[in-house]
C-alpha cells in the first residue's frame, strides 16, 4: 500500500513539472536580473531589454529575487551559468559581493553587463546618467525649490543600494564645492529600502523631527512617491519634493502648487534596451579600450569612459525633465 | 422517601488489558447518602465516570427515576440532573469562581452571559456553603478545599438531585472534612441522593446509611451501616484472609543502608524520619493524599528537599538527581509506571538498557548485541512474557510491564530499591511473581522501601511499617503488633499519632 | 510590576485586572518619558494621528492573535494572510472588478477567512502542530501573493479614490481606520466577555480535557478561532493598502512577530486560557509607541528590532516568575 | 534467581524485507530518485557536475543549520534563532575582522558569539523549563538579529573576499570539482548521524524526546543534555557564519532570512516528527539534498522564485499532513472489515 503512495508521488511529480518545462530551442539567451522582482521602475527596464533582444534576435530571460538581497542574485547568476546564457545584465544589490560569481561567469565567455546599480566584476556599467549630472540636477532643484536657503533632507532607497549611495556622494561634493549652495543645510539622510511602508514612515519622522524642513529629494521612484503622497495628505505641512520618478505613477503630484513642482528621470526603456546591444557588442568584440568609442547595432555611437567600479562604463543620455505640462503625454509611456 | 433515584444493573467495562468493572449493580435512594467504598484499583472512579457519561460501559443498563439512560458527555448528566466531584478537581485554573460554579449553564438572555446575576447567585451558594472567599475570587488561587466548595455550589446551581462525591476528604484536613460533612448532611435533608466514594470508615460512619463495596472490578455486596461490623467491611473490601500469598523469607538483617531524618518539604511533608537496613523490607503506607510518594521522589534526587538530612551507609549525603541516587545504589520504580517507568513505544530491551547505557559501549559505540543479550538475561530473570527483546512495551500486561520495570533495576547494581505502588493495576497471578522477586531480592540482600496502600501487601511484606496520615509520620509498627485496624487508625488521623483511636473495631 | 495578594483576592484586585492597571501604568509613564525626551514633539496631533493610522492594521492583527493564542494555538502566517488578501483586492480595484471601497473591504475579508479556515482543518483535522501548520501555510500564502500579481505592484493610480479616501479621511477628528480598531476593540470585548462561544474558548484553552469531557466540539471551536483570526488579517489587509495606496508583494512582511510580541506584554499567556482584550489592546499600543517614538527620541531605529525582541523576553519572564510565586505562595498556605 | 518458567526470549532482531520497504527513507529515496529523473529530463545542463556542485554549495549553508536543528526536533522542541545567530555572528566576524585587519580573530570570534547565543537559549530554556522553545527562540531570534542590524547601522561590513585563502574555504574544490564546504558538510553529517543513532547520548536524546519523565527517572540529567544541544546549534551557526563570510564576502542585516524555517523544513522532511522521539539522521540527510536539488531543477525551468516556494511550503504540509491520512485511511479500512 505504501509502496503504491510513494511511485504515485514520484509520478505524479514529474509529470507536472515537464509539462511547465522551459524552452530549450537553441536560439542564445540573454538574461537580465533586476534589484527585486516587483519593482515598477525595473520592470520597465526589463520591457525595453525584451524588445531589443526581439530586435538581436535572442530569447530574453527575466529573473529577479523577491527581496533586495545579494545572496539570491548569486545563486540566479549560478543557475544562468549552469543554463548556459549568453549574456547577463543584471542591476546589483551589493557593490562587493557578486564579484566571484560573475568572475566565473565572464571565465566561461558569459558577457556580464550591469545597469541601473554597478558592482566590481562587471564588464561595463550601462549608466543610465552620469553620476554627476544626476547629483548635479537633484541639487538645483533642492536650490531652486528652498530658494536658494533652508534645510533640506534626502530619502533614499536601500542603504546599500550603490547607484543611490553614488548621487548622494557626488551631491555632497557640489554642495561643498560650490559656495553658492552654503546656505543650504542639508539635516538628515534616511533609507526607506524601496518599501513603501518603511518610505512613508521615513517620510513622516522627518517632517515630525525637523518642522522648518522646506525640501525632500527623494533619488528613488518608490520614495519619491511616497513623499508625495505624505506631503499632499499634509497640505499646510509646506513642503516641496525633488527627486527621480516615474511619470505614470507621479503624474498627480507633479505640476505648480502640487507637492512635487517638477521632477526629472531618464528612459528605463532605453537603458533596458541599450544594456541587451552591450551584451551583443562584448560579444562581438566591439568594445575597446577606455576612451574609445564605438558603435552598436542600434546605429548609436556610445563613447567609453572609466567606471567605478566597473572598469568601463557608457552613458545612456543625460536626465529629463517632467514638469505638470509634459507629464501627462509621457504618462502611459512609462 | 425510600423510592430509587438511581439503578444500575449488569455494568461492564473494558480497557484494553484490564476489565475495569465486571457485571456491578447500584442502586440509590431519594435523600440517603450511601458510600461506596473498595480498595484502590476496585472500579470506583471508573464507575463514577460511567454514571457520568465520560466512558460508555460495554454491558449494562442505567436507569434515572425509573427511565433507561445512556449519557455521551458530562452534560447529558447535568442537563439530567447529576452532578460529581472529584478527586483531583477538574476546574479551569484561569476563570473565577462564579463562571467555574456556571459552566456550561452561563446565565443568558438573548445570547448574554449575565454577570451580575451570576455572580450573585454564585455569592449566595457559596455563602450558603459558608465559604470563606467569593465568586470573583480565581480558581487556580483557591486550596483544593476551596474548590472541592465551588463544585458543590456548581452541582447546587444545577439544582441536581444527585451530587457524586469522588474521595473528597482525600486532600482536606480534618477541620475542612468536618465542614465537608455538614454541607453533605444538609444535602441529604433536602432530599438529595448523594453516593460517597472514600476509604476512610470515619467518613462512612458519620455520613452513610447504605455502604456498597466493590473489589477487584467486582460488586460484593451493599449493607447497612449500622449492621456491619468493621472486620466483616474489611474482609469485604480485601476479601482474601492473609495466608501464605506472600512468600516473605526469613532475613536476617545486615547493616544500616538509609537514615533519613526529619525531612521538609513545603506544602507536602514535615519532619520525616525513618531507615532502612540491608535484607530488609520497610513498608510505608498511608491513605491517598499521605505524601508518600513526594517524600521518596526527594530521597531519589527528583524534587527539592527543603530541610532535614539524608544519610547513606551513615555517612551524610546531599541527593540533586536520579543519577546521584543511582550512582549511590538507589534505584526507584516510580508509582505510574506508563509515564514515569517506560518508554510505551520502544522494545522492552531498550527500556531495561536505559540506565545502564554506559557499560554496553564499546570503543565510541554501543554495542547493540551486548545490549540485547543482557536484556534478554535480565527479562528472563525476572520471567518475563514476552516474544523478543524488541516488543513494545505497551504490548505488554500491567504485570509483564512492572516486570521490565523491575528487570531494569536489576541491570545496575543497587543497594537499596523504592518500589512505589508495585502491584497497583496488576492481575492477582503477576501479583505473586512480584512479592517473589521482592523476596528473592531481601535474600540476596538489597534493601527495599515499599510503598503501598493495600494492606494485606503491607502486612504480608513488611519488616517493619511507617504510616503517615497527609504529611507527617503517624506511627511506626513493626511486622508482629501491625493489624489493619492499627494501620487504618494510624493513616486516618493525624493528632492521635501513636494511640489508639478512631474506629472501634 | 504586579502585586499578588497574600490574603484571597477578593473583588478588589482580581489577579487579571491588576495585570492590565499595570500596563496601563507602564504606559504612561512611557509616553511621559517620550514626550520629555523628545522635547514636546511625540504629543502633536499630526503624530498621533499618524500614530493611529499606521498602527491600526497590526493592532486589529492582535485581536485576531489573542483568539489564537486563547486555545493555546500560534499562527505565524498571518502576514502572508494579509498580503494575499490585500493584494488580491487591489489586482481587482485595478482590473475594475471591485468599484465600491466598501465591496473591497469585503472580498478582503473574505479572502482572509477562506485561509484562515484552511488553516483551521489543517490543524484540527490534520492534527498538525501549529508551529509547522502556519509555518508551511505561510510559504504557500506569500507565495500566492506573487504568483497573483506577476510579481509586480499595484500602484497608487490604479487604485479607487474612495479606497485611498477612506484611510486618510476622519470623523468625529478620530481616523477611520482607527474607528475600525476602537469598533473591534468594543466587539472583542462583548464576544470574550459576553457570549457564550467566547467563554468556551476560554474553556478550551484553559483545560482542554475537562472542555471535551464536557462536550465542548474542540475541533469546531479550533477551526473558527482559525477562521476568525483569517478574516482579521484579511480586513487589516484592506486597512494596510488603502493606508499606504499600493500594494506589494513581500507587504507586511515579518508582521506576526509585532503582534505576538503586543499580546506577550498585553499578558496573554502561551499555554492558553489567559488574556484579555483590554491587555491586547494596551500591548499593540505600547510596541506602535516605542516603534514611533524610537526615532524621535534620539535612538536611533536600528535599536528597534533588538527592543522589540528584549521586551518579548521580559515580559515572557515576568510571567513565569508571577506565576512561579503564586505556586510557592499557594504551597505555604497549605498547613501540614 | 533462576527463571522457573524457563520461557525464554528471542534477542535477535528478525530482518524483514518488508519492515526495510516501509520505512520513511525508503520513500524518500524514491522522492529523490524522481526529483533526479525530472531535473535530468527537463534541462541537458543538469549533469554537468561543476554545476551541479556549485548549487549543491549553494544550499548547503542553509543545511548545515539543519544538523543540529534535527537534534532539538528530536527533543521535541524547536529552535527559530539559527537565522538570527549566524546573522549576528557573520556581523561580527566582519567587524572584528575590519577592526583587528586579522581575519583569524573574527573566525574565532563569530565561532565564539554563535555558540555563546546558542548558550544563552540553553540558560534560559533550562533555568526556565517551563517556558515554550518556540516562544523564547522567537525573541533570541529578532534580539540576536537586532543586535546585528545596531552593529551594523545601515552600512554593511565587506571587503572579506581579499583574503584568498579565506574565500577558498567556500569556492575552493578538490581536484577543481568537489567544494571543500561539500566534504566539510558530509563529514559533519556522518559525525551527527553516527552520535545520534549508535552513541550513548543518541540514545538519551531519543529518551528524552519520546518521554522526558521517564529519562529523568533513568538517570539521564535531561536539562544538561537541552544545554548542550542548544550550545551545539549555536556552535554551528558560528562555523556557518564564517563559511557565509567565505561566499558573499560581505554582511547586511538582513542576511541569512529564514534560515530556521528551510532547516525545519528539511528535518521534518526527513521524517523527525515535531513531537520528538522518532526520526532518523539519514532520512534528514536525504531530505536535504531533494529540497536542494528540488529548488534548483525548479529554477532551471526558470519557474519563478515564488511558485518554487509554494511547491515547497506545499510539500511540507503534505508530509506532516501524511500520518494523519494514513491513520484514517487505516480505521476507513478497518471500519469496512
Amino acid at each position: 500500500m505504501k509502496k503504491l503512495i510513494a511511485t504515485l508521488l514520484a509520478l505524479v511529480m514529474v509529470l507536472s513539472l515537464v509539462a511547465c518545462g522551459g524552452g530549450k530551442s537553441g536560439e542564445p539567451v540573454y538574461a537580465i536580473i533586476c534589484k527585486d522582482a516587483s519593482n515598477p521602475y525595473m520592470s520597465r527596464m526589463v520591457q525595453g531589454f525584451k524588445d531589443a533582444c526581439a530586435d538581436i534576435g535572442v530569447t530574453a530571460l527575466e529573473k529577479s529575487p523577491e527581496t533586495t538581497s545579494a545572496e539570491d542574485q548569486i545563486a540566479i547568476i549560478n543557475d544562468l551559468v549552469a543554463q548556459g546564457v549568453k549574456g547577463i545584465a543584471i542591476a546589483a544589490n551589493d557593490a562587493a559581493a557578486l564579484k566571484a560569481t560573475i568572475k566565473a561567469a565572464t571565465d566561461r565567455g558569459i558577457a556580464v553587463v550591469t545597469l541601473d546599480s554597478d558592482t566590481e566584476g562587471s564588464q561595463m556599467f550601462v549608466n543610465q546618467a552620469g553620476v554627476k549630472e544626476v547629483a548635479q540636477v537633484l541639487v538645483d532643484s533642492v536650490y531652486d525649490m528652498t530658494g536658494g536657503e533652508g534645510e533640506f533632507a534626502v530619502l533614499s532607497a536601500s542603504s546599500t543600494a550603490t547607484n543611490q549611495n553614488a548621487w548622494i556622494a557626488a551631491m555632497d561634493t557640489i554642495i561643498k564645492g560650490d559656495s553658492k549652495y552654503a546656505k543650504l543645510t542639508w539635516v538628515e539622510t534616511v533609507y526607506g529600502d524601496d518599501e513603501s511602508q518603511k518610505s512613508t514612515d521615513e517620510m513622516q519622522n522627518l517632517m515630525t523631527k525637523y518642522p522648518n524642513l522646506e525640501v525632500v529629494c527623494c533619488p528613488t521612484t518608490v520614495g519619491v512617491l511616497a513623499a508625495a503622497q505624505v506631503v499632499t495628505n499634509n497640505p499646510d505641512c509646506g513642503i516641496k519634493i525633488a527627486g527621480l520618478g516615474l511619470p505614470s505613477e507621479m503624474k498627480d503630484y507633479v505640476g505648480e502648487g502640487k507637492a512635487c513642482p517638477y521632477m526629472y528621470l531618464w528612459n528605463p526603456i532605453d537603458v533596458g534596451n541599450c544594456s541587451a546591444y552591450m551584451i551583443k557588442a562584448i560579444l562581438d568584440g566591439k568594445v575597446g579600450e577606455v576612451g574609445t568609442s564605438f558603435t552598436a547595432d542600434n546605429e548609436k555611437t556610445y563613447d567609453i569612459s572609466a567606471g567605478d567600479p566597473a572598469e568601463k562604463q557608457i552613458i545612456v543620455g543625460p536626465p529629463f525633465q517632467f514638469t505638470g505640462e509634459n507629464i501627462d503625454d509621457w504618462a502611459n509611456v512609462y | 422517601m425510600s423510592n430509587t433515584v438511581l439503578e444500575l444493573r449488569g455494568i461492564t467495562k473494558i480497557f484494553p488489558g484490564v476489565k475495569a468493572l465486571n457485571k456491578v449493580q447500584f442502586n440509590l435512594r431519594e435523600g440517603e447518602i450511601h458510600a461506596l467504598m473498595g480498595e484502590n484499583g476496585a472500579g470506583k472512579s471508573t464507575f463514577i465516570k460511567v454514571i457520568m457519561g465520560v466512558h460508555q460501559a460495554e454491558e449494562g443498563e442505567m436507569y434515572l427515576n425509573g427511565e433507561k439512560v445512556n449519557f455521551k458527555s458530562t452534560r447529558d448528566a447535568q442537563k439530567a440532573g447529576i452532578a460529581a466531584i472529584y478527586q483531583h478537581v477538574t476546574a479551569y485554573p484561569h476563570l473565577t469562581a462564579a463562571e467555574n460554579i456556571f459552566i456550561g449553564h452561563l446565565k443568558m438572555r438573548f445570547g448574554i452571559v449575565q454577570w451580575k446575576e451570576m455572580y450573585e447567585e454564585a455569592d449566595r451558594l457559596l455563602s450558603e456553603l459558608n465559604a470563606d472567599f467569593d465568586s470573583h475570587a480565581l480558581m487556580g488561587n483557591l486550596s483544593v478545599a476551596q474548590q472541592q466548595m465551588v463544585e458543590i455550589a456548581k452541582a447546587l446551581s444545577l439544582n441536581a438531585r444527585i451530587i457524586i462525591m469522588d474521595e473528597p476528604t482525600a486532600a482536606l484536613t480534618k477541620r475542612e472534612s468536618e465542614e465537608l460533612y455538614r454541607i453533605a448532611l444538609k444535602l441529604r435533608d433536602e432530599g438529595v441522593a448523594i453516593i460517597f466514594i472514600s476509604h476512610r470508615f470515619e467518613d462512612m460512619y458519620a455520613l452513610a446509611s447504605r455502604v456498597t463495596v466493590f473489589r477487584d472490578a467486582q460488586y460484593i455486596g451493599t449493607y447497612n451501616v449500622d449492621e456491619i461490623t468493621n472486620a466483616d467491611l474489611i474482609k469485604a473490601m480485601v476479601g482474601r484472609e492473609i495466608n501464605d500469598l506472600f512468600p516473605k523469607p526469613q532475613v536476617e538483617l545486615g547493616e544500616e543502608l538509609l537514615r533519613v531524618e526529619n525531612l521538609c518539604r513545603t506544602g507536602y511533608f514535615k519532619d520525616v524520619s525513618f531507615s532502612v537496613r540491608k535484607g530488609e523490607i520497610l513498608g510505608l503506607t498511608g491513605l491517598v493524599g499521605a505524601r508518600r510518594t513526594e517524600v521518596v521522589q526527594t530521597i531519589y534526587g527528583v524534587e527539592k528537599l527543603k530541610s532535614g538530612k539524608i544519610f547513606w551507609e551513615g555517612k551524610e549525603v546531599k541527593v540533586r538527581n536520579p543519577s546521584e541516587a543511582m550512582k549511590m545504589g538507589i534505584g526507584l520504580l516510580p508509582e505510574n509506571r506508563q509515564i514515569e517507568g517506560l518508554i510505551l513505544d520502544w522494545g522492552i530491551g531498550r527500556n531495561i538498557t536505559l540506565t545502564e547505557l554506559n557499560s554496553y559501549v564499546r570503543g565510541l559505540f554501543l554495542d547493540e548485541k551486548k545490549e540485547n543479550e543482557t536484556s534478554k538475561e535480565l527479562a528472563e530473570r525476572v520471567d518475563t512474557k514476552a516474544v523478543s527483546v524488541f516488543d513494545k512495551a505497551s504490548s505488554l500486561s500491567g504485570g509483564n510491564q512492572q516486570k521490565v520495570v523491575v528487570a531494569k533495576a536489576l541491570g545496575s547494581d543497587f543497594k537499596l530499591l523504592i518500589l512505589d505502588e508495585p502491584t497497583k493495576g496488576v492481575d492477582v497471578g503477576a501479583k505473586a511473581a512480584i512479592y517473589e522477586i521482592m523476596g528473592e531480592l531481601a535474600l540476596a540482600g538489597y534493601g527495599i522501601i515499599m510503598i503501598s496502600s493495600e494492606m494485606p501487601e503491607i502486612l504480608g511484606m513488611s519488616d517493619r511499617i511507617i504510616v503517615m496520615c497527609e504529611g507527617r509520620v503517624t506511627g511506626e509498627l513493626s511486622r508482629e503488633e501491625a493489624t489493619q485496624e492499627k494501620i487504618l487508625a494510624l493513616a486516618m488521623d493525624k493528632q492521635t499519632s501513636t494511640t489508639e483511636g478512631g474506629a472501634e473495631s | 510590576m504586579k502585586n499578588t495578594k497574600n490574603k484571597i483576592p477578593g473583588k478588589i484586585s482580581g489577579l487579571l485586572r491588576s495585570r492590565e492597571s499595570s500596563l496601563l501604568l507602564v504606559m504612561i509613564l512611557l509616553v511621559a518619558v517620550i514626550q520629555w525626551r523628545s522635547g514636546g514633539m511625540f504629543l502633536t496631533g499630526t503624530v498621533i494621528t499618524q500614530l493611529t493610522q499606521n498602527y491600526a492594521y497590526t493592532i486589529v492583527l492582535s485581536f485576531g492573535m489573542l483568539l489564537v493564542l486563547l486555545i493555546g494555538g500560534i499562527d505565524i502566517a498571518i502576514g502572508a494572510t494579509l498580503a494575499l488578501s490585500g493584494m488580491s483586492t487591489s489586482l481587482l480595484m485595478a482590473s475594475g472588478v471591485i468599484t465600491n471601497p466598501f465591496l473591497a473591504f469585503l472580498f478582503s475579508i473574505l479572502v482572509g477567512m477562506a485561509c484562515g479556515w484552511i488553516i483551521g482543518v489543517t490543524i484540527s483535522k490534520g492534527k498538525v502542530i501549529p508551529i509547522i501548520a502556519t509555518l508551511g501555510l505561510q510559504y504557500i500564502f506569500r507565495g500566492l501573493t506573487y504568483m497573483v500579481s506577476g510579481s509586480n505592484w499595484v500602484s497608487s493610480d490604479k487604485m479607487l479614490a474612495g479606497y485611498k479616501s477612506f484611510a486618510q479621511g476622519s470623523f468625529l477628528g478620530i481616523n477611520n481606520l482607527f474607528w475600525i480598531v476602537i469598533i473591534m476593540f468594543v466587539a472583542m470585548l462583548v464576544f470574550l466577555k459576553w457570549t457564550s462561544f467566547g467563554r468556551q474558548i476560554y474553556e478550551v484553552g484553559s483545560n482542554p480535557e475537562a472542555a471535551k469531557i464536557s462536550g465542548i466540539h474542540i475541533d469546531r471551536v479550533k477551526i473558527a478561532v482559525y477562521t476568525i483570526n483569517g478574516a482579521i488579517a484579511g480586513l487589516a489587509g484592506a486597512m494596510y493598502t488603502s493606508m499606504y495606496a499600493t500594494a506589494q508583494g513581500n507587504m507586511a512582511n515579518g508582521a506576526e512577530m509585532d503582534v505576538i510580541a503586543a499580546c506577550v506584554i498585553g499578558g496573554v499567556s502561551l499555554n492558553g486560557g489567559q488574556g484579555s482584550a483590554t491587555g491586547v489592546f494596551l500591548g499593540a499600543a505600547t510596541i506602535a509607541i516605542i516603534s514611533k517614538s524610537l526615532s524621535l527620541v534620539g535612538i536611533d531605529a536600528f535599536w528597534q528590532q533588538a527592543l522589540k525582541g528584549g521586551i518579548i523576553a521580559v515580559a515572557v519572564l515576568i510571567n513565569v516568575i508571577v506565576q512561579r510565586n503564586a505556586a510557592r505562595r499557594a504551597l505555604e498556605r497549605r498547613e501540614i | 534467581m533462576a527463571t522457573k518458567s524457563g520461557r525464554t526470549i528471542s534477542s535477535v532482531r528478525e530482518f524483514s524485507a518488508k519492515s526495510l520497504l516501509i520505512r520513511w527513507e525508503f520513500l524518500l529515496i524514491l522522492i529523490f530518485a524522481g526529483v533526479n529523473i525530472m531535473n535530468i529530463s527537463l534541462s541537458p545542463y543538469y549533469l554537468d557536475a561543476y554545476n551541479l556542485f556549485t548549487n549543491i554549495n549553494g544550499f548547503l549553508t542553509k543545511a548545515l543549520v539543519a544538523l543540529p536543528m534535527a537534534y532539538i526536533l528530536l527533543l521535541g522542541e524547536i529552535d527559530l534563532s539559527v537565522g538570527g545567530n549566524v546573522c549576528l555572528s557573520a556581523t561580527v566576524l566582519g567587524v572584528v575582522y575590519n577592526a583587528s585587519g586579522n581575519i583569524w580573530l573574527g573566525i574565532l570570534a563569530a565561532i565564539a558569539v554563535g555558540t555563546l547565543c546558542g548558550a544563552l537559549n540553553g540558560l534560559i530554556l533550562t533555568k526556565f523549563s517551563e517556558l515554550a522553545p518556540m516562544i523564547v527562540t522567537l525573541a533570541t531570534n529578532i534580539i540576536f538579529r537586532g543586535l546585528s542590524e545596531r552593529i551594523l547601522g545601515d552600512g554593511s561590513t565587506g571587503g572579506m573576499q581579499k583574503i584568498e585563502w579565506f574565500t577558498q574555504l567556500y569556492y575552493g574544490r578538490v581536484g577543481n570539482m568537489v567544494p571543500y564546504l561539500f566534504i566539510i558538510f558530509c563529514v559533519l553529517a556522518l559525525v551527527f548521524g553516527l552520535v545520534m543513532h549508535k552513541t550513548v547520548l543518541g540514545r538519551q536524546m531519543f529518551a528524552i524526546g519520546e518521554n522526558s519523565k521517564a529519562a529523568e527517572y533513568a538517570g539521564i540529567k535531561v536539562q544538561r543534555i537541552r544545554m548542550l544541544v542548544y550550545t551545539l546549534a549555536g556552535l554551528i551557526c558560528g562555523i556557518t557564519a564564517v563559511f557565509y563570510c567565505s561566499w558573499m564576502g560581505s554582511v547586511k542585516s538582513n542576511a541569512c532570512e529564514g534560515y530556521e524555517l528551510e532547516a525545519i523544513s528539511m528535518c521534518v522532511l526527513g521524517g523527525i516528527s515535531t513531537a520528538g522521539g522518532k526520526g532518523t539522521f539519514t532520512g534528514a540527510f536525504i531530505a536535504i539534498f531533494i529540497v536542494g536539488l528540488l529548488r534548483y531543477g525548479l529554477n532551471l525551468i526558470n519557474l519563478s522564485g515564488q511558485t518554487i516556494r509554494i511547491i515547497l511550503g506545499a510539500l511540507l504540509i503534505a508530509v506532516v499532513l501524511y500520518p494523519t491520512i494514513r491513520d484514517a485511511i487505516k480505521n476507513r479500512k478497518k471500519a469496512i472489515k
